[in-house]
């Protein structure tokens, strides 16, 4: 009875989840294209991957930046999270005001971004140079030392609110006599905080934190359609390159290679913030 | 209790607010102002304002049938969504073996990025028969595992006295999803309209690869028309954007009390 | 009787599942034709294939098209699955990537059997689409870069004419700088920027394709100066990151003094800018009559079940009648000479500044350059042009920038050949 | 906004509470406008583009020619024209377009600059405020 219950989702993920994995676990030991039959070429392609693709590394670098942002992005929306947590009027709207970048699509939010960012007309450069800050506009887009972090700024901007819902009630799940317990034991505000928020805090900023996480690969539309992983390959991300191998340089089997080692990448950092945040944190909590 | 001065906070908040509003307000000025996109500086407030670059979106593609499109796809999934989520919810709130390997299962199932699924999933969709239909733009979608926790969570939040009681009078685990579980669940029934909803209306690269036809295109493919070649279409292209916008902020502001209940019982509880 | 009925509902449910599978086995005589980005011209589209079924009766015709960088993604997932379209329009030179790989059908015997039909376009063009001695495609529009030059700024800069040569293409750029005013601009994508320095006879490749040659003290030195005047802003950055929009929405400010392009910018660029006429714009010819073709081709899918209907589907597009339609209502260059000589006519009349843009594509066409047919191009570009954006950038020096880029292609160049 | 069915006191009867709830009336709403909208469009869409033409000194000019350009792609292309009336009026009953020039002339009096005219539909029926003013005899 069980099994009829999970069955539906379960042939879901199998058809549209593992089965492609499994492809692309046997295809990055292939030599294959649409093009032509598969040939058998064990680590080849790994190898490649490892020792012979500085591309790989950028984007594994990139990408590894683009994740260290969700720390950031989850340290701010806590802030919010406390503030609109305060009893004030008109709490609502500001919540609903934070979250409503949100549920917008990736690809209209890069086209926004790559609006605001723009040298001549985007708003950011003008606001700038009429406050006196630079001389000249800054290409944000286009610029090694910007790009990456004008594109991360835009994913904060579109993931922020949801940080703040998720974290608001943990907030709230936290029970407040604990809290003034310990205010009566004269533990400050921010003893307080670090003492009892924070620790029954985890489970939310794991959650956060893994979402974060698979931002790396969900924010595709976003870097492709704002620099496209330019200039150079300063906003190249796994997903961009996997992506590029793919379809612009008919290179599957490698980018299988590729795609292989990023999933086992992400399975290893969650099980890691797993652990660090005490095993039975948000979704991975088994009972 | 403790006191404390509100301003702080207003004028903080505000401040917030103002910067995650800013860009919704550019694009929005931009699709009605056609100024010279190339000439500095740009005005703040809008000049001369006029919708006719809405207009000429509306016939440079076939606005109202990649908007059906979009719709039916939309609709079709959530409804997969609410229903197969709550069976699989329901289930993980129960005991049985290999619970712990399904959950296991479901979360690296998180961790696959799309992009290196595309051609297995083509392939896949095609054995089936669905390439070119809706149910073919819907299915991957048809169940996803955010929001499978979303019910999960909500439905341990149950008393399970509740539960018990309807099986003891002979209740089926389905009738106890529909007649107890779901109407005790609404925040999570929100949750997953909404973010099932959005995810299929914004569906970008799925679309462009199993549909065929002109007729079955969604509104996120139109968006090619706009980055033609040739024509000048920057005005229309933020209309575009706004136009597509909409509908997701529409239902976003209706359902968002029950959205933002459920999302977080999932988050915490889940 | 009850069994019997429940049988057909079954047999009815089966039908209708396997109705798509039935539905492609059926259109036995149906022609699926692949365009990339121009939407726009369904109406001459609709005429075409009328004007096809009128002598082909019965047989149907499914147009897709797609955006330029979605259709690969496309037509590739297609092939896995074996329903490539019939026929597919390509762009720059992803179709020796095909062609090697066999997807594409070799037309050389076509081109033999009726020799006529070759006689119909412009030799040079069509000789781009050559590759290992068979021709993959025909003509379906043509363009090469060429310099469009802002004539205004150039009075105020006491410039007479265009540049005839690389010094003075930057000599000129840096005598235009001024606060928000820059130089020159090139398209980048698509080896589109190469004429630079083929004009200094930097080739890329070796001639027999084999190994890098651009590893060169001239190319170093050409690449220093390119970097040079982009820091002094000679030449606009945007040159080197924008794609499309932004070079070409550039120009049309009015703020740059040339623009290496295509004939497709001419379009663009006038409909962004109003300043635009024939005392204001000029054009000519890159110095040393270099340029870049990025053209696109009709080629037919081997895996097509009906290669000679779509032989004679391809033959009516680029024939002289609908090439002269296209060419008059999209405002461009087919590479089929009469359509082209009378399209051209018709252009004149109506926009001759048009007309003059149009006319360069005609000349030099023995004098393209960075069309090489190799198989990996896609991944020999991504190798090469980060490094030049770097060095350009004042990331690196030219000559590491250079040397790098050389590892980088001869590790493409290793795997891949 | 945060009204609403859910939290709805439940004394009400129930069609109120499944009708009279936003996610029921907002959509509604919507559709109600956007049905009453294509009304007026289907009663307005004749193609109908009425106007004046007159001379420097703001006098009517009658049988002047008036030409109606519709955009094509990225230009304008003339598609019809028509002559005015002794009281210098004229209507063109075909424009299938909603982004048109018009522009008129006369030998003898002069021709008027091409004036954009921008339609919130295509064939949308209207009459130009201000008269085409032909200048400079030729």
């Amino acid at each position: 009875m069980i099994w009829c219950l999970l069955a539906p989702s379960l042939a879901i993920f199998l058809a549209y989840r593992v089965l492609p994995l499994a492809w692309n676990v046997v295809l990055s030991f292939e030599d294959w294209s649409p093009l032509h039959p598969a040939r058998w070429i064990g680590w080849d392609n790994y190898d490649e991957m490892l020792f012979d693709d500085d591309v790989f590394w950028q984007a594994l670098w990139n990408t590894l930046l683009f994740m260290a942002s969700a720390p950031i992005a989850i340290a701010m929306a806590l802030g919010l999270a406390l503030l609109v947590n305060a009893d004030i009027r008109g709490r609502d709207v500001y919540r609903t005001i934070v979250f409503l970048s949100y549920p917008l699509m990736t690809v209209a939010v890069a086209i926004i971004w790559r609006w605001m960012f723009d040298e001549r007309v985007g708003l950011i450069n003008y606001v700038a140079r009429s406050l006196g800050l630079v001389d000249r506009p800054i290409e944000f887009l286009n610029s090694f030392d910007w790009a990456l972090p004008s594109v991360i700024v835009a994913n904060i901007w579109q993931t922020l609110g949801f940080y703040m819902i998720v974290l608001l009630t943990g907030l709230q799940s936290i029970p407040p006599e604990l809290r003034e317990a310990a205010a009566i034991d004269g533990a400050g505000a921010v003893r307080r905080f670090w003492a009892i928020t924070m620790p029954l805090l985890r489970p939310a900023v794991f959650l956060c934190f893994v979402i974060g996480m698979l931002n790396s690969f969900t924010s595709f539309d976003l870097v492709y359609v704002m620099t496209g992983g330019g200039p150079g390959r300063a906003t190249e991300l796994l997903v961009t390159y996997i992506y590029k191998l793919g379809f612009a340089q008919t290179r599957f089997d490698y980018a299988a290679a590729v795609t292989v080692f990023f999933f086992a990448l992400l399975i290893s950092v969650t099980a890691v913030a797993n652990r660090l945040s005490g095993d039975d944190a948000g979704a991975m909590r088994a009972d | 209790m403790h006191r404390y001065p509100r301003w702080p906070i207003h004028l903080a908040l505000l401040a917030i607010s103002i910067a995650m509003l800013v860009p919704f307000y550019w694009v929005l000025k931009t699709s009605v102002t056609g100024e010279n996109i190339f000439s500095y500086p740009p005005s703040l407030i809008p000049h001369a304002p006029h919708p006719f670059y809405y207009v000429d979106v509306w016939y440079y593609i076939p606005f109202a049938r990649y908007f059906l499109n979009s719709v039916a796809v939309s609709v079709l999934t959530v409804a997969a969504n609410v229903t197969l989520n709550a069976m699989a919810g329901y289930a993980l709130t129960r005991d049985f073996a290999g619970r712990r390997v399904v959950l296991m299962l479901f979360l690296s199932c998180m961790m696959v990025p799309f992009q290196a699924t595309i051609i297995p999933a083509y392939l896949i969709t095609g054995r089936l028969g669905l390439l070119d239909s809706y149910l073919g733009l819907a299915l991957p979608q048809c169940s996803t595992i955010v929001c499978i926790f979303v019910f999960k969570a909500s439905f341990e939040a149950v008393p399970s006295a509740l539960a018990d009681a309807a099986r003891i009078d002979g209740l089926s685990d389905w009738g106890i999803i529909w007649r107890i579980m779901l109407p005790l669940s609404k925040a999570a029934v929100a949750t997953n309209v909404i973010l099932s909803f959005i995810w299929s209306w914004n569906n970008f690269l799925w679309p462009l690869i199993v549909t065929r036809s002109a007729d079955m295109q969604t509104l996120p493919l139109g968006l090619a028309r706009f980055l033609s070649y040739q024509e000048d279409t920057t005005g229309a292209l933020y209309a575009f954007c706004i136009m597509v916008l909409a509908p997701g902020i529409l239902l976003f502001l209706l359902a968002q009390k029950e959205f933002i209940e459920g999302l977080a019982a999932g988050a915490t509880k889940g | 009787m009850k069994r019997r009925t429940v049988l057909k509902g079954t047999l009815v449910g089966a039908a209708a599942v396997a109705m798509p599978f039935v539905a492609r086995a059926q259109a036995s005589t149906k022609l699926s034709f692949l365009t990339w980005n121009i939407a726009d011209q369904e109406a001459l589209f609709k005429d075409e294939f009328a004007d096809f079924q009128r002598t082909h009766k019965g047989v149907e015709i499914e147009w897709l098209d797609k955006k330029g960088p979605d259709l690969p993604a496309f037509y590739q997932t297609q092939l896995v699955a074996g329903t490539a379209p019939d026929v597919v329009d390509l762009q720059g030179a992803i179709w020796v990537e095909y062609a090697a790989n066999g997807a594409l059908l070799d037309l050389t015997p076509y081109l033999a059997k009726e020799p006529d039909v070759a006689r119909l376009y412009n030799p040079d063009y069509l000789a781009s689409w050559r590759y290992e001695g068979k021709t993959y495609m025909l003509p379906f529009y043509i363009a090469k870069t060429l310099l469009y030059y802002n004539k205004t700024m150039f009075k105020e800069a006491g410039l007479a004419g265009p540049p005839t040569s690389f010094d003075e293409l930057i000599e000129f750029s840096g005598r235009m700088v001024k606060g928000e005013k820059s130089g020159f601009l090139t398209l980048n994508f698509d080896w589109l920027y190469w004429p630079l320095f083929k004009m200094n006879g930097v080739d890329l490749l070796t001639p027999d394709l084999k190994k890098p040659a651009f590893n060169t003290p001239t190319a170093v030195a050409v690449l220093d100066r390119l970097a040079k005047a982009t820091q002094s802003g000679a030449i606009n950055k945007i040159a080197w990151t924008g794609r499309w929009v932004e070079p070409n929405g550039a120009f049309a400010g009015g703020t740059v003094g040339m623009l290496h392009a295509h004939s497709s910018s001419y379009f663009f660029v006038k409909g962004q800018g109003p300043w635009i006429n024939r005392d204001t714009l000029g054009v000519a010819q890159a110095p040393g009559y270099w340029a870049t073709p990025t053209n696109h081709g009709f080629a037919i899918s081997k895996t097509s079940k009906h290669p000679d209907l779509a032989w004679e589907f391809i033959k009516l597009l680029t024939g002289n009648r609908w090439a002269t339609e296209f060419a008059r209502r999209r405002k461009l260059l087919t590479g089929t000479i009469q359509a082209d000589k009378d399209g051209l006519e018709l252009i004149r009349k109506e926009d001759p500044l048009g007309g003059e843009v149009l006319q360069t594509q005609l000349e030099h066409t023995d004098k393209f350059t960075g069309n090489w047919p190799l198989p990996y191009d896609a991944a020999l570009k991504d190798a090469f042009y980060p490094e030049i954006q770097n060095a350009v950038l004042g990331r690196k020096t030219a000559q590491t920038a250079l040397a790098d880029a050389e590892r980088a292609v001869e590790r493409v160049m290793r795997r891949r050949a | 906004m945060n009204q609403g069915m859910i939290g709805a006191p439940p004394d009400r009867p129930r069609w109120r509470r499944l009708l009279l709830n936003r996610f029921v009336l907002v959509p509604g709403v919507l559709a109600l406008v956007v049905a009453l909208w294509n009304v007026y469009v289907g009663l307005h869409d004749h193609g109908r583009v009425a106007g004046r033409v007159a001379d420097a000194a703001g006098r009517p000019v009658a049988d002047a020619t008036v030409v109606l350009w519709v955009l094509d792609f990225t230009t304008y292309v003339e598609t019809s024209r028509t002559t005015t009336g002794p009281d210098g009026r004229f209507v063109i009953h075909d424009n299938p377009s909603h982004n048109i020039q018009i522009g008129a002339e006369k030998p003898g009096v002069g021709r008027s600059t091409r004036i954009p005219v921008r339609l919130y539909f295509r064939a949308e029926d209207v009459t130009l405020r201000d008269p085409l003013v032909l200048k400079g005899r030729d």
